[in-house]
């Protein structure tokens, strides 16, 4: 029904596209997997009509259109639920699942807004989402976002009677694991309505979810397969060019923590977040922290950095005693901070690496307290060359830059500040595999040289196979604290029952 | 442009305010009392205002005074405010309200019967006011999203120009309005409240309709939510951006009329001071300048609050040399408790 | 969003090559244009006219440009130049030369307590600066009851290091320049520059990256109260009194230099070089309508225009994600 | 900056109104004026005034304009738009272009703008006048020959004056209320002056309240129609230091249907309030004659220039004083409608001196 038949697009020198063709049938899941750059995202701008193709063409049942934009594209069937969460959330959730499609509520020329509503419950209901369509989407949380960006995208077969496809750009990125089940469990049971294209970096996701497979690298697509015969190895490695070796999470490089505290927690408490939260980070020690949305584990995270100001308990960071009212104070005490939202909180896009990198301890690119741009220059082209990333060189604005190196340089800076601990609120998110192997070396270096990291992930795989500390919440409270050696991992069941 | 492009970005707003009242009951997350009481805090201010004149001085709540000296001299303002309430929504903002309440004025004082020149055309006149001054709101839209300058510097501009037209063409004379129809229009009592004050009110009513319950309306919500997202969805970004400058100068122009008509006079300075008391009413009201938050409601709220402020100093008899000081101080702390709390919001 | 751009207006992409140089490349174009109209307008004298002129607005633009920068705006400094002139006015007498440096350390508290009043009490600075402006008109008024204060013969003499000339070159201009080097070396060598153009750029990267926001966004402001009340020291000496409304009609010429330079009024992008040749395009278009004798009852209109067609030029839409 | 919004007579007919216009086409067209001036060519006439947006100055370029008519030479006018910094660097455009060779008559934006523009004068060899605005420590004679005169007009005898009438038409008790102009504007605070001494000899009038409006009729709307809100029928009077103010006043006393049953007063003698002391709701006006400040300052300036006269031998009564005004009463407001508003007065030019009123006192 949807057919991209050999479909070409470069900018500049860079072929961001190569003749891609991919099929989409009725009622199919096809999955979309690649590294970051391997030309995802240029595809789905094509698709929605953001992006014009420098050849090839789109067929939807047969017949070739050119979209214009994305309003011609909606028009077309295809529907998207970017990686972004894309909810305007000043407005409420009808009104974003209606946006710009409000034409049919029209009645005398003003807009029916109980209908629209109404309508919009409906809607949620398809996708088993019980929230009042009035609510703000700023009050919702990612989950249910993702699930109102899912019911916007079906509310697309009222108004073409072309075939729905859904196109999903890493909507599992942002998601917990609980919440990944029940996307999928919509998924399938939407099938009947509609076919997806599921982009992912997750290849167990995208394996468990898909009937077909498609790969592709360095913008074409090197295989296809059906979803039933692919393994993830197989998978990775074509889509990285190299297999995946064991030890994917370097257990093997998993020192021994030092016995003596970096930072002490004791009865920490931040209200309506959680309570007495007591945890002991030692020298190079890896600590993990699980939980579900809402156990109070992100707030943790943003406490000991500052972010919210504790309202109970003592922290100690090396055996002084600390009071965090802001990130500057955090700092200063030797404490770092890798956020989840790296365009937003981890990088000043419009800025040079240079300056990224030296935001967070101007003084080690200052001479006599002026900015020594040679100096700051060489610092940043040392960190470039030791932690390998790719940019042309550290002047680059980055903006420019993909995920992975992106989140380098987040790590640049902390190093560059000499901080003795990390917090890593999800820092592989959005990352594709060969970065995120990357990152994990990195975290290993880290903890061998000494530094101690509080880790969230959004895999409990990825917090098992990393942490040598396991904490586990549920609702604001430390409900498990499991020990996880190289040698003797804990499986994921058994930190589950400690979550739910 | 050498390297392939990215998913455009979340504007940092959005995407901060995710972060803190995104994850479940997350600790930055106000309750839902408070974030409703938040929402009233404009109204408490102009409330508690109003009760602190009640007590100071006793004309304050006399019917004449609410008719004469608070509901009649808000009417001007608020059609003011209504139109630039959408423009601020989307984040942008109208610096052109003098220039183009000024060429309305004159058109008015013009074309109708006049000490100046002998035309005589009744309500052809305020007709024409209205239509140059849409124009000319329309030409600023144009300037701003045609030449993508922003509406800061693209509305100063207009300003200027508006002000230029009325010197050319007044050269510095007020017209006298003789045209009865027209002085009507402020001074017609009908009920209890002069014409003007029903005016502002069907204004309002208008502005209420066309943000509650129109597209554009939730286009320019959309577009202060977050412009890109909007383009995405497929909000027609660029039109609603111009239709909201071209309303704002229709609004300008309603207001232009009831201006003449009530001075029965138009000149060059009739405007003075008129856009930095219109904004200031908007964001007293809880109207965020970066776009998406607040309403006509809101500005309603904070016209009346900048209004009473004004009438209540005349009546205290506070001394001119410290009304400045006062004013300044009042709209401060009016403000600065009516912000929007709670999430860490970008405040510039 | 950037590429994105980018993307829409192909073209363009030659053109941002030369973005950079396009505000200089529209004073040198404005410069030769009126001069072909006017010759007299490119002699040295005249020219020494024109700068000297432009130096006022220039100190006051310069404290603008650090608060545009941040994404904010101050419309407190034509208040704060106005009450500036009246306090060394009034200083003069009785402190002699140590009246201008207590009129700009005045002027910097005045504009920490505007960022005060920004940052802590979370008031858009839009607002907040108004309201803290009005104030200061207050202030003005009250300490002579609206009237103005003339220099005497002393303090005329005290101002000479503002009023007079070597080699016939004006002071004021090499103050002007002097100012301006500075405020080039703070953004480019200081911790202040550097975490102003990070806050202006990405505030809540910045915030995280454990840059304490609050203080710095303050302390432009403080710097942009003295750069207004330096400013009123200016006038003030030029006009050889002070007076409560001495720099009123200067709010928005200030704005339009730093703009038109090419800064961009949502902050982030931008720099006191450009503000330079803002301020010199700015007075100059003001200055030569004058020169080549645009009737006055047009002149509004072809300075609004130009305002317009000014920015056209000069701003780097490149880097505007969106343009508000 | 003197009259600053203040709306004068506003002298302007069909006639006149279509030159404006006419006169935009001139402007775009620009560069209207003769290139440069050779040192024997006549001198250039310049004017500065506020700008036109206010009928005062519209009135005085016209006076201005007829001048330059009259004689025949090249005639600019430069606006300040409030802005001294632009008004001084103007001037010094003028002068530069046209090599000192030019006339000056100018009314300052602003008291401390005088001393700049006068220095600037005397050094580039220009004749100026200078009117309303100048530092009390800056004299013609002491830039001897090129500062010819500083005119003035008494504005607190005018504010004394119209206050007297006012009270008259009270039967001299009662409160009444006073509206002001830009409150640090010297005309506003002289004005001002004259009218609380008028207050001063008339024990039984009382002054209710006493705010500005910054010489805009709108503010002086808002602010009577609180004032009938907060004293109701003890406003038995309405002072306004401008015609402008003062007719917004009488707007906000029309919409409670007591025009003409509150006496008001006010100074310039705009159209409006000429009209409104006609149909008896305004008691007076008083006017200085912008038409004539226009011409005379070019024509003392000009004379000057061609050696006709040498200020430096003027006595002091010439060089500074304070001119005289015309007062519009019931009793004397028909003619002066018909002399002065329906057609043009004729001025002659040559006569410097007839209108010399009184020295200028500095308190």
């Amino acid at each position: 029904m949807l057919n991209v038949e050999q479909i070409s697009k470069s900018y500049g020198p860079v072929h961001a596209l190569r003749e891609v063709s991919i099929e989409v049938r009725p009622n199919e899941v096809v999955g979309l997997i690649g590294e970051n750059g391997a030309g995802k995202s240029t595809l789905m701008r094509v698709l929605a009509g953001t992006v014009r193709p420098d050849s090839g063409r789109i067929l939807i049942d047969g017949t070739s259109v050119s979209l214009r934009d994305s309003r011609h594209a909606n028009a077309c069937g295809i529907a998207m639920v970017f990686q972004e969460q894309s909810l305007l959330l000043n407005m409420s959730v009808a009104e974003n699942i209606h946006l710009a499609q409000e034409g049919e509520f029209m009645r005398l020329g003003l807009l029916d807004r109980r209908r629209m509503n109404e309508v919009a419950r409906a809607h949620l209901a398809r996708v088993g989402l019980d929230v009042d369509p009035r609510t703000k989407a700023g009050e919702l949380t990612f989950a249910a976002r993702q699930m109102v960006e899912l019911a916007k995208a079906l509310a697309l077969e009222q108004r073409t009677t072309a075939p729905l496809t859904i196109f999903l750009d890493e909507p599992t990125s942002v998601l917990e694991s609980r919440d990944i089940a029940i996307l999928f469990d919509r998924m399938r049971s939407l099938k009947s309505r509609a076919s997806f294209i599921f982009v992912s970096h997750r290849l167990d996701e995208v394996l468990e979810i898909s009937d077909r497979v498609y790969v592709l690298k360095d913008g074409a697509v090197v295989a296809e397969r059906p979803a039933a015969e692919a393994t993830v190895p197989e998978l990775h490695a074509m889509m990285v060019g190299r297999a995946l070796h064991s030890g994917y999470y370097r257990e093997d490089r998993q020192g021994v923590p030092g016995a003596e505290p970096v930072l002490e927690a004791r009865q920490l408490t931040v209200r309506g977040a959680f309570e007495s939260v007591d945890l002991t980070l030692r020298r190079g020690e890896v600590l993990g922290v699980a939980g579900v949305i809402g156990s109070g584990r992100e707030e943790l995270m943003r406490t000991l950095f500052g972010f919210l100001p504790q309202t109970g308990g003592t922290l100690k960071v090396n055996g002084q005693e600390v009071v965090l009212r802001s990130p500057t104070q955090a700092v200063a005490a030797g404490i770092g901070y890798i956020p989840r939202e790296r365009r937003v909180e981890g990088l000043v896009m419009d800025l040079s690496v240079a300056v990224n990198m030296t935001l967070a301890n101007l003084d080690v690119a200052m001479t006599h307290n002026m900015i020594d741009h040679g100096r700051e220059r060489t610092i940043a082209d040392d960190w470039i060359r030791r932690l390998h990333i790719r940019t042309p060189s550290a002047a680059q604005v980055c903006r420019n830059l993909s995920g992975g190196n992106q989140q380098k340089i987040v790590l640049a800076r902390w190093l560059t500040a000499k901080s003795r601990i990390l917090i890593l609120d999800h820092p592989t998110r959005g990352l594709d595999v060969g970065a995120k192997s990357e990152v994990y070396d990195l975290i290993r270096d880290l903890s061998a040289q000494g530094v101690g990291i509080i880790l969230t992930s959004d895999t409990l795989e990825e917090t098992i196979g990393l942490c040598h500390t396991i904490l586990v919440m549920r609702d604001g409270m430390i409900t498990g604290r499991l020990d996880a050696p190289a040698e003797a991992k804990p499986s994921q069941v058994a930190v589950l029952e400690h979550m739910v | 442009m050498d390297s392939p492009p990215q998913m455009p970005e979340l504007p940092a707003r959005a995407r901060v305010s995710a972060l803190t009242t995104g994850d479940g009951r997350g600790a930055g997350r106000p309750s839902w009392l408070k974030r409703r009481l938040a929402g009233m805090a404009p109204l408490l201010v102009l409330v508690a205002l109003c009760i602190l004149l009640g007590i100071l001085s006793p004309s304050f709540f006399s019917f004449r005074n609410l008719v004469w000296g608070v509901a009649n001299q808000a009417a001007i303002p608020l059609i003011l405010a209504m139109g630039a309430t959408f423009v601020i929504l989307m984040g942008s903002i109208d610096l052109s309200i003098e220039g183009i309440l000024c060429v309305g004025a004159m058109i008015v004082a013009l074309l109708c019967a006049n000490d100046t020149n002998t035309n005589n055309f009744g309500w052809l006149g305020p007709l024409f006011a209205l239509l140059a001054c849409t124009a000319l709101g329309l030409v600023s839209g144009l300037v701003h999203v045609g030449l993508r300058i922003p509406s800061f510097m693209a509305t100063l501009g207009m300003w200027f120009v508006g002000l230029g037209i009325g010197t050319v063409i007044l050269g510095g004379t007020a017209v006298r309005v003789l045209d009865p129809r027209v002085r009507a229009m402020a001074f017609l009592r009908i009920g209890y409240f002069p014409m003007a004050v029903w005016v502002a009110a069907a204004v309002f009513v208008l502005a209420l309709l066309i943000e509650r319950r129109t597209r554009f309306g939730r286009y320019v919500y959309a577009i202060g939510g977050g412009e890109d997202i909007a383009k995405l969805s497929g909000v027609p970004v660029a039109r609603t951006r111009i239709l909201a400058f071209t309303l704002a100068g229709f609004f300008t122009g309603i207001a232009a009329v009831l201006a003449s008509a009530q001075l029965g006079q138009a000149n060059t300075t009739i405007a003075d001071g008129r856009l930095f008391m219109t904004i200031t009413a908007v964001v007293v009201g809880g109207t965020a300048l970066t776009g998406g938050w607040g309403g006509v409601v809101n500005s309603l709220v904070g016209t009346l609050t900048v209004v009473v402020l004004a009438n209540g100093m005349v009546l205290l008899g506070i001394s001119p040399y410290v009304h400045e000081t006062v004013q300044g101080l009042m709209i401060i702390a009016a403000v600065a408790l009516s912000v929007r709390r709670g999430a860490r919001l970008v405040i510039k | 969003m950037a590429k994105t751009d980018m993307v829409g207006m192909a073209p363009g992409a030659a053109l941002s090559r030369v973005r950079p140089f396009t505000p200089v490349l529209l004073l040198v174009l404005l410069l030769l244009g009126i001069g072909i109209v006017e010759p007299g307008f490119l002699r040295a004298k005249d020219l020494s006219v024109v700068l000297s002129d432009a130096s006022v607005l220039f100190v006051m633009a310069t404290g603008m440009t650090l608060v545009i920068m941040l994404g904010g705006i101050d419309l407190s400094v034509q208040a704060g130049a106005s009450f500036a002139s009246m306090v060394v006015a009034e200083l003069l007498p009785s402190l002699g030369y140590a009246a201008f440096p207590l009129t700009v350390l005045i002027g910097l508290a005045v504009g920490i307590c505007s960022g005060f009043v920004h940052v802590k009490l979370r008031i858009p600075s839009f607002i907040a600066t108004l309201a803290t402006g009005g104030i200061m008109t207050g202030l003005s008024l009250l300490m002579e009851e609206g009237r103005s204060v003339a220099l005497l013969d002393t303090g005329r003499h005290e101002v000479r290091w503002i009023t007079g000339s070597i080699f016939g070159f004006p002071n004021v201009i090499l103050i002007a320049a002097i100012l301006a080097a500075g405020g080039m070396f703070v953004q480019r060598y200081t911790r202040f520059g550097r975490y102003s153009a990070a806050i202006g750029a990405g505030e809540p990267a910045a915030h995280a990256a454990g840059i304490s926001v609050d203080r710095y966004k303050i302390m432009a402001f403080g710097l942009s109260g003295a750069c207004a009340a330096f400013g009123g020291v200016l006038l003030a000496a030029r006009l050889s009194s002070g007076s409560p409304d001495l720099a009123s009609q200067l709010l928005l010429p200030t704005i339009a230099a730093v703009v038109v330079g090419g800064t961009a009024i949502t902050g982030g992008i931008g720099n006191i070089g450009l503000t330079v040749v803002g301020t010199l395009i700015v007075s100059i278009v003001r200055i030569g309508m004058t020169f080549v004798g645009v009737d006055i009852f047009a002149q509004q209109i072809v300075f609004g225009g130009a305002l317009i067609l000014a920015v056209f030029v000069t701003i780097d839409r490149s880097k505007i994600a969106i343009i508000k | 900056m003197a009259i600053d919004h203040e709306m004068f007579r506003a002298a302007v007919h069909r006639r006149r109104f279509l030159a404006g216009t006419a006169a935009l086409g001139a402007g775009v067209a620009a560069g209207a004026l003769p290139r440069y001036a050779r040192a024997d060519s006549p001198p250039m006439l310049v004017t500065s005034i506020r700008s036109l947006s206010n009928p005062y100055h519209a009135v005085w370029k016209v006076g201005a304009d007829a001048f330059a008519k009259q004689t025949g030479l090249a005639h600019v006018t430069l606006v300040t738009e409030g802005n001294s910094e632009k008004g001084i660097s103007d001037i010094n455009a003028m002068i530069a272009k046209t090599n000192g060779h030019m006339v000056l008559n100018v009314d300052p934006n602003n008291t401390p703008d005088a001393r700049p523009i006068v220095e600037a004068c005397a050094k580039a060899g220009v004749y100026v006048v200078t009117w309303w605005n100048k530092p009390a420590d800056l004299h013609p004679w002491n830039f001897n020959p090129h500062y010819i005169s500083h005119i003035e007009f008494d504005g607190a005898s005018s504010g004394a004056y119209i206050a007297d009438e006012l009270f008259k038409a009270m039967g001299n008790e009662g409160g009444f209320v006073a509206i002001g102009g830009i409150i640090s504007d010297s005309a506003s605070i002289d004005r001002r002056r004259g009218m609380l001494a008028a207050l001063k000899k008339n024990p039984n009038i009382s002054l209710l309240d006493w705010q500005t409006a910054d010489w805009q009729s709108q503010k002086a709307f808002d602010i009577m129609s609180s004032w009938l809100t907060r004293f109701g029928p003890k406003i038995k009077g309405v002072w306004a230091a401008n015609d402008d103010m003062g007719t917004g006043a009488l707007e906000a006393l029309r919409s409670q249907g007591l025009a003409g049953q509150v006496p008001v007063v006010g100074i310039d003698g705009i159209k409006a309030a000429v009209e409104a002391v006609k149909a008896g709701e305004f008691v007076c006006t008083v006017t200085s004659d912008p038409y004539w400040q226009g011409g005379i300052g070019l024509s003392m300036g000009l004379e000057a220039s061609q050696g006709k006269f040498d200020p430096a031998k003027e006595p002091r009564i010439h060089r500074e004083f304070n001119a005289t005004t015309v007062k519009i009463t019931r009793a004397n407001v028909d003619t002066y409608i018909k002399t002065e508003v329906d057609s043009h007065p004729q001025i002659d030019w040559t006569n410097l001196w007839n209108r010399v009123a009184s020295p200028i006192s500095y308190s």
